[in-house]
């Protein structure tokens, strides 16, 4: 008796920590680490300016954003998405079907893990997939249409707190491991991990420019940037920084850079949608 | 500990270096250089650890063969082995080290 | 197909705000393409009109370093809500667009 | 990036050649051989000052554009970055509390021709005007009105770098 009450207990209390003991894996204590870190290292900044990176940590570069959003650059590209997003495809159906609430105002949900095939879904996996089920080719996950469509599905969530779901699932938790991973390993010719430049060196001039904290990073994308001219997905965002360390890029939406957006994503968990960001 | 690795990855590239100094090298002699080193390499990227400039040295080697500056083929290829290697022990070395850089 | 040009004109006072977005490439012909090697040609909107009432109250003549879809604010007096701007650019290819906007 | 500094001067002078000739050309296909007089002032690429976009100096620019030479002037307010975060938009805006403002036209010193824009400000039109320029590297900036009938100039330098893993 006494033991079934045990048990009975064991199981709520899993349910609560997921797999806390299991596999040593607490994602609400990796977060709530992470905003403490950065928090205490940027005392000055509101939690939810985190969002908006670099243009929040310099006067100069504030006022150069200020300026840009009065008519932002990305006009073009968000009236593109919008278009996108209702226009039928030759089957008659629309990304509406594949969507909840149509596609509006759900980017804080992505990625979110599907536990009927174990996998972390992009926003840009969503995107091809629902493509792929109404006999439509697939986008490029680096730019283009692929760029147009979730900017204007983010510009439709923002504002709403970022809303990642790590369920107490092993697959979830593990593909949350290996984000965390590639996050904080060295790689490249200069032995440089995504966390040298977003969390040691966080708020810091390289050459000129700021670069941004990894708080609220994900919350920033896709990302219109004045180097491309352009908005581009996170895919190209993670492959862009992979090649300023020297190291190879993986290919565009890998699985390793679906982990690494969902580890990062849960750590924006409660800050603001600022999709599409601008970054120089 | 990022220093030992760059002093590591120092000496192998300066080893490297030596090696080929001396002698007058052949395209045979290119071509198992240009081997060993593309074996290295594609092992680098099979683990996604892969560096832009092993890539980089890859076709310099290639590009000198091309035009039968062998010696200049050689080192390259030797450089591009030592790059992949060097990825591959990063790669090693970070399985355990990531976790020191984890903010808790 | 959609109209290159965008505004936002907003009357305030006496005096109208007119901001303008155009989608246009502003090619300099100083840039690569990057798959073929060659110069992209120069390609850029040479002049840009704005006229509210019969007159003219703007006009830009551009050259190649203005920004790619490129972003314009002036200022003049008069001009109210409901009131009609009319909007004409013409590039250096001769390719040409207009729009009439309504101030806010 | 935007590679200006490598393009030869002959490249530079045959692109230019070119844009002349394609903006007259144009006119054609604007429709105004058929409306001879159009209703309204439309943009008429015969306006465009070719010869003052050619220029490589400050001089020479305001020697094409207006025949004449500025004085620096403490009643122009430029607002640039001191560091540009990126050379291919960078904000430009001018003002000026200057009387009958005619002219306004920015210049980017290190670019290789030397007139970004020129603004055309009729009676009634504020001293005023903000723009996104593309910048080759760093560079003195200088803005230029013409206010009853002379020329004044107030200048700032703005910094511009690479990109490396910022952002």
């Amino acid at each position: 008796m006494l033991r079934k009450c045990f048990i009975a207990v064991a199981i709520v209390a899993g349910t609560a920590q997921p797999l806390l003991a299991a596999s040593g894996v607490n994602p609400e204590a990796d977060r709530k680490a992470f905003v403490k870190y950065f928090t205490e290292k940027f005392p000055k900044l509101k939690l939810k300016d985190f969002v908006n990176g670099p243009y929040s940590m310099d006067e100069d570069l504030y006022k150069q954003w200020v300026a840009k959003e009065e008519f932002p650059p990305y006009e073009f590209t968000l009236e593109k998405g919008k278009k996108m997003l209702a226009t039928p495809f030759k089957n008659g159906k629309t990304y509406a079907d594949c969507f909840e609430n149509k596609g509006v105002g759900i980017r804080q949900n992505y990625p979110k893990f599907d536990p009927k095939r174990g996998k972390v879904i992009t926003l840009e996996v969503a995107v091809n997939e629902c493509r792929e089920a109404n006999g439509e080719k697939p986008y490029n996950y680096k730019k283009g249409e692929m760029a147009a469509i979730t900017a204007y599905m983010a510009y439709t969530s923002r504002g709403k707190p970022m809303s990642i779901k790590i369920p107490d699932d092993p697959r979830a938790l593990a593909a949350y491991k290996k984000g965390e991973e590639f996050f904080y390993t060295r790689r490249g010719q200069f032995n440089f991990a995504c966390s040298s430049c977003h969390v040691q060196m966080a708020g810091m001039h390289l050459r000129t420019e700021v670069l941004a904290p990894a708080l609220g990073l994900m919350n920033a994308l896709p990302v219109y940037r004045s180097k491309w001219g352009a908005v581009g997905t996170t895919s190209r965002r993670l492959t862009s920084c992979n090649s300023q360390v020297r190291a190879t890029p993986l290919k565009p939406n890998d699985e390793l850079y679906r982990d690494v957006e969902y580890f990062l994503s849960y750590m924006g968990n409660g800050l603001p949608i600022s999709g599409p960001g601008a970054r120089p | 500990m990022r220093n030992r690795f760059l002093i590591q990855l120092a000496v192998v590239l300066s080893v490297g270096g030596f090696v080929t100094a001396a002698i007058a090298a052949s395209a045979d002699d290119f071509k198992a250089a240009y081997a060993k080193a593309e074996a290295a390499s594609k092992k680098a990227l099979a683990m996604k650890t892969g560096w832009l400039t092993t890539t980089k040295e890859l076709k310099a080697a290639k590009k000198a063969a091309d035009a039968g500056k062998f010696d200049d083929a050689v080192k390259h290829a030797k450089e591009a082995e030592a790059l992949a290697n060097a990825s591959i022990a990063q790669s090693e070395e970070q399985k355990k080290l990531w976790k020191d850089a984890v903010i808790r | 197909m959609a109209s290159t040009i965008r505004i936002k004109a907003v009357a305030s006072g006496d005096a109208t705000t007119v901001q303008s977005l155009i989608r246009h490439p502003m090619d300099s012909g100083f840039v690569k393409d990057k798959k073929t090697g060659k110069p992209i040609p120069a390609h850029f909107i040479e002049v840009l009109n704005f006229e509210h009432g019969g007159k003219t109250v703007f006009t830009a003549f551009w050259g190649p370093a203005v920004s790619k879809d490129p972003y314009v604010k002036f200022k003049f007096k008069g001009g109210k809500k409901g009131d009609e701007l009319k909007i004409s650019w013409v590039d250096n290819k001769g390719q040409s667009d207009s729009l009439v906007a309504k101030i806010r | 990036m935007y590679e200006f500094s490598d393009a030869p001067n002959m490249a530079r002078r045959t692109i230019l050649k070119g844009a002349v000739a394609g903006g007259l050309a144009g006119l054609t296909g604007l429709g105004l051989s058929s409306f001879p007089f159009p209703a309204y002032a439309a943009a008429d690429a015969k306006e465009w000052p070719a010869d003052a976009f050619k220029q490589k100096s400050e001089a020479d620019v305001l020697k094409a554009l207006y025949g004449k030479t500025a004085e620096a002037s403490d009643k122009i307010s430029l607002d640039a970055p001191e560091i540009a975060e990126n050379g291919a938009v960078v904000p430009i805006a001018v003002s000026s509390t200057l009387p009958n403002v005619t002219g306004i036209a920015i210049l980017v010193l290190n670019n290789p021709n030397v007139l970004a824009a020129a603004y055309k400000i009729p009676a009634g039109t504020e001293a005023l005007a903000s723009n996104r320029l593309k910048m080759a590297k760093t560079s003195k900036v200088v803005a230029v009105m013409e206010s009853n009938g002379k020329l004044y100039s107030a200048s700032k330098q703005v910094k511009v770098t690479v990109g490396g893993c910022g952002g």
